[in-house]
């Protein structure tokens, strides 16, 4: 699915709460369901700054097709961060490097989450960014 | 005053209180990092820019002769308040963190490779950071009085540190983390007897009690105003006389000279020496209106009535299955740091945000305290005499429901 | 905006013109002091904290997020307003004289015995006294750039002192004093074949018309809020980022450090790294409510208006026998130093201080100047936007009333 | 006469002007006839700190008596300081350092004058105290 369409889908999917506690539960949700990242890659190198909690990130390219894994230590942390994964993981490096993610604003995440306020969340999209741009260049 | 009675009245001076987060009304319990300002603060800053406004100390003219006297008269309400010696031990700055800088920067000059300095483990990166600068230009060396697990300094531990190579001891007066009051009297006298001196940082002390400098014997004592329903960008530092009188100015500028030449400057008396340039004026008249403020309410009161929302906070929280409570000292003012479980701080502060309820989470700018309980951060609720026991009751139901949703 | 057109209703913006002082209308010409303050600059001060008050940076509330927010969005104001690479070269202090000593400070270590500094003969205290301090921990010489009757560097001679030793150069946009504007292009593009730093001390330029630090290509930019209808206790701090990154911090402690251990600390990234403590978050946004104001009534606008007001000042003044204006290049804003025969500067601004008339008389913190012209101070008029051409015929009627008193 | 009269009819004298500038007037008028100090005198340890104009002082003694002499380069400041010698000059040291100079408030001087400011008027009064205090203890 394109980058584009699997956002119109989360914001659907966001359509039907009513409040942003329902969206929380929800994001919690998806937080659990989140895999855990092996031991092994929750190095230091891995870890976001910038974020609350701590988040680890990293990358591997196959079939010309970028896959992230990600975790943190918080589940609201990880909920958004399995919304970001599942938009923009498993696509192609100058795809992941073009994209507009709106429907952060259109789900109301950026006023809603203080993630933005230590940047956490503007630096995950950086560092998956980042990954993007390394993998393009390979 | 007595507050209890008092508090719709008292709540009604503070319009932010009637504002609302999230289509909840406030429930602001985040004090220890700023405290709400009283529409008495409001209205001095806004008259001061109305009537008054003008540069001081320098002018002829009406405006900055009546700013100058005001601004001269705030110094006097702080000397009289921590019962200082003179007005000339009163000097303004932008914050506490500025305070603290421009004390360990005069001893740039004396320190040396060999002699000691002395920090609590419970102090805030503000009270760390500049000395460890000092350590760096000067070759001294840092010793840490260790903590326990009720958030207490080890006075033992410290005692068998002292020594004749201690020339500084900086502790502050109130954690900020944990709330826990420590014993600065004893820990002043036992420094002087090796004469070295003391650096109090009073931040979270000034808002919850009365203040003798004079009586602690303290060689430096520091706070900001926005911890005490001041405005932001104002500090001030305490110091004794002779002390400042020998330390070399911290920043060069206006006002703090006597003569300028290219050749050479000679600096003017205290407390101009240590206020270069134009201070935060209309800050500094606000602070002065906040401090009077707190004394119409009365510290005595104000410290009677946090001990009931703390000791009535500490009780119902304790409700809250597997919540555990940092910082136990008998002796603390009403700050509570908590986690719960094993979830994350960062995910309850979240969710009761969403209901208006406002805490902080983290380390507190006291990440040594974190590193001893071995936890990346705490939830923090600390309380102001604007608060009240409905309140608590918001914030337990809050993290109940918190919790529901995070198991 | 026409200022002509709008002079009234932008003084209805300013709610002090409209006070008395000695039981005449204010006359305020001392804006080279201080400025005053527009309605919305002190409402959105009120607002701030009726509405918004929490310590930014590292809370996960509402209020803190909503703060941080705006205190962000002020950097990207000024960021914008002066034509900078990026926000992380905008530091907020607490005013010009603070911005300057943390410049100052970034040269401790670098700075050696036989190294040069080069300073105007032009420059306010605040932008020698640092200077001086830093020459005598390293052990480097200042070298002084001449003036000439007129009020004017003398570039030859500065071309003439500029060597391999040269390090650093740090000038005034504007001299506080006289109003002179200097050719500081000319003397940054200089400096840089020698490839030493500049700072230009912009505390008098900002308010009067507009400045491009990239086409400048100025290395440090410093000025304070409260000289362009910002609040006190404001300066920002402009600096070119790789510099910035290589100076060690000015000040230690919270939020500009990324992680502390008692035995290590690391530092956080810009901007951060230059502000430790809670700033004066109140002070910062209202700071870019008044950049907002300025630029609304159009910096080209009030270049314009100034000139005018300064050419009829100039002109009535000039009908004052045995007045002398000191300060006359062709290139100045609308300042005007002078003394009228040998009559004190003193007497005659008490005598019209009485009469409503604010000026500043003496030194105006720059001593050097006064050297130069051998007299101890000088009368000086300064003018903002929001003066008119009445309080002209007013303040030439009180000098007339206060020469015929005097002699 | 004795320093609680001094002051008494200084506070009658203006107590016939209505307004400050009449005041002033009166106080140029003073200034004006201060007789000049000795150029000898203008030394820079007779030089008075915190006054905004140059402000020189020095002190004799005869008869029990303590004298006075001050110049300033400002004519309002050579005023207020014929005032201040007016009641404190030619005075026994002892009654010098009691004095309690109420006048100053009572004309209506600290509000109005910016001596006050930069706490001239009040290191004037300080300097001849000393100097009261150092004849009394001879
Ligand atoms: C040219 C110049 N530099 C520096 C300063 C000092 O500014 P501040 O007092 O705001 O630190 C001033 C203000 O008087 C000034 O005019
Ligand atoms: C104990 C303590 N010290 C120092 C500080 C720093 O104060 P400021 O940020 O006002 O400089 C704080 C405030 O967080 C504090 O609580």
């Amino acid at each position: 699915m394109k980058i584009k369409d699997i956002q119109e889908e989360i914001i659907d999917e966001f359509g039907i709460f009513d409040s942003w506690m329902d969206k929380y539960e929800y994001i919690i949700e998806l937080g659990k369901n989140v895999p855990k990242i092996n031991e092994d890659d929750k190095v230091d190198e891995n870890i976001i700054k910038g974020c609350q909690s701590k988040v680890w990130l990293h990358a591997k390219k196959s079939n010309g097709l970028v896959q992230f894994y990600a975790d943190s230590d918080a589940l609201i942390t990880k909920g958004i961060i399995s919304l970001l994964l599942r938009v923009l993981s498993n696509q192609k490096p100058s795809d992941i490097i073009q994209a507009n993610l709106d429907f952060i604003d259109k789900i109301g995440l950026r006023q809603h989450l203080s993630v933005n306020r230590a940047n956490g969340l503007n630096n995950m999209i950086k560092k998956i960014k980042f990954y993007a741009i390394g993998y393009n260049n390979k | 005053m007595d507050i209890k009675k008092n508090i719709d009245s008292i709540r009604n001076d503070f319009p932010i209180l009637s504002t609302s987060v999230n289509g909840n009304k406030l429930v602001y319990l985040d004090n220890a990092a700023t405290s709400q300002t009283p529409n008495c603060v409001i209205d001095s800053i806004s008259d001061y820019y109305k009537n008054l406004n003008s540069n001081i100390h320098r002018g002829v003219h009406f405006l900055s002769q009546k700013a100058t006297e005001i601004y001269e008269e705030t110094r006097f309400k702080f000397k009289k308040h921590l019962n200082a010696n003179s007005t000339k031990e009163i000097i303004f700055t932008s914050g506490t963190t500025h305070s603290i800088n421009l004390v360990a920067n005069g001893f740039n000059n004396s320190l040396k490779a060999g002699d000691e300095i002395i920090v609590s483990s419970l102090e805030h990166h503000s009270n760390i950071v500049p000395w460890q600068m000092l350590c760096e230009k000067t070759g001294a060396t840092m010793k840490v009085i260790p903590m326990n697990q009720e958030g207490e300094l080890n006075l033992n531990a410290y005692e068998d540190m002292l020594s004749k190579k201690t020339k500084i001891v900086f502790v502050n007066h109130v954690s900020n983390a944990l709330g826990t009051v420590n014993p600065i009297k004893f820990i002043i006298d036992r420094a002087h007897s090796f004469s070295a001196k003391v650096l109090i940082d009073g931040a979270q002390a000034i808002p919850h009690f009365k203040v003798d400098v004079n009586d602690l014997n303290a060689d430096f004592y520091v706070f900001s105003a926005h911890k005490f329903c001041g405005p932001t960008g104002v500090g001030i530092l305490y110091a004794k006389q002779s002390i400042l009188e020998d330390f070399p100015p911290y920043q060069g500028g206006g006002e703090m000279i006597d003569e300028v030449t290219f050749e050479k400057t000679t600096y003017a008396d205290l407390p101009n020496k240590f206020e270069p340039g134009t201070p935060n004026i209309a800050g500094v008249i606000a602070s002065g209106i906040a401090l009077d403020y707190i004394n119409g309410i009365g510290l005595d009161n104000i410290k009677k009535y946090e001990d009931e929302l703390l000791s009535y906070a500490t009780q119902k929280l304790k409700t809250i299955n597997n919540l555990k409570i940092y910082g136990t000292s008998q002796n603390k003012t009403s700050v509570i740091s908590f986690n719960i479980g094993d979830i994350h701080a960062y995910d309850i502060g979240s969710i009761i945000d969403n209901l208006g309820i406002a805490v902080r989470t983290g380390h507190h700018c006291a990440q040594p305290i974190m590193d001893y309980y071995n936890i990346p951060g705490t939830i923090r609720v600390s309380f102001c005499f604007y608060n009240n026991f409905d309140e608590i009751d918001k914030l337990v139901n809050a993290l109940n429901r918190a919790v529901k949703m995070l198991s």
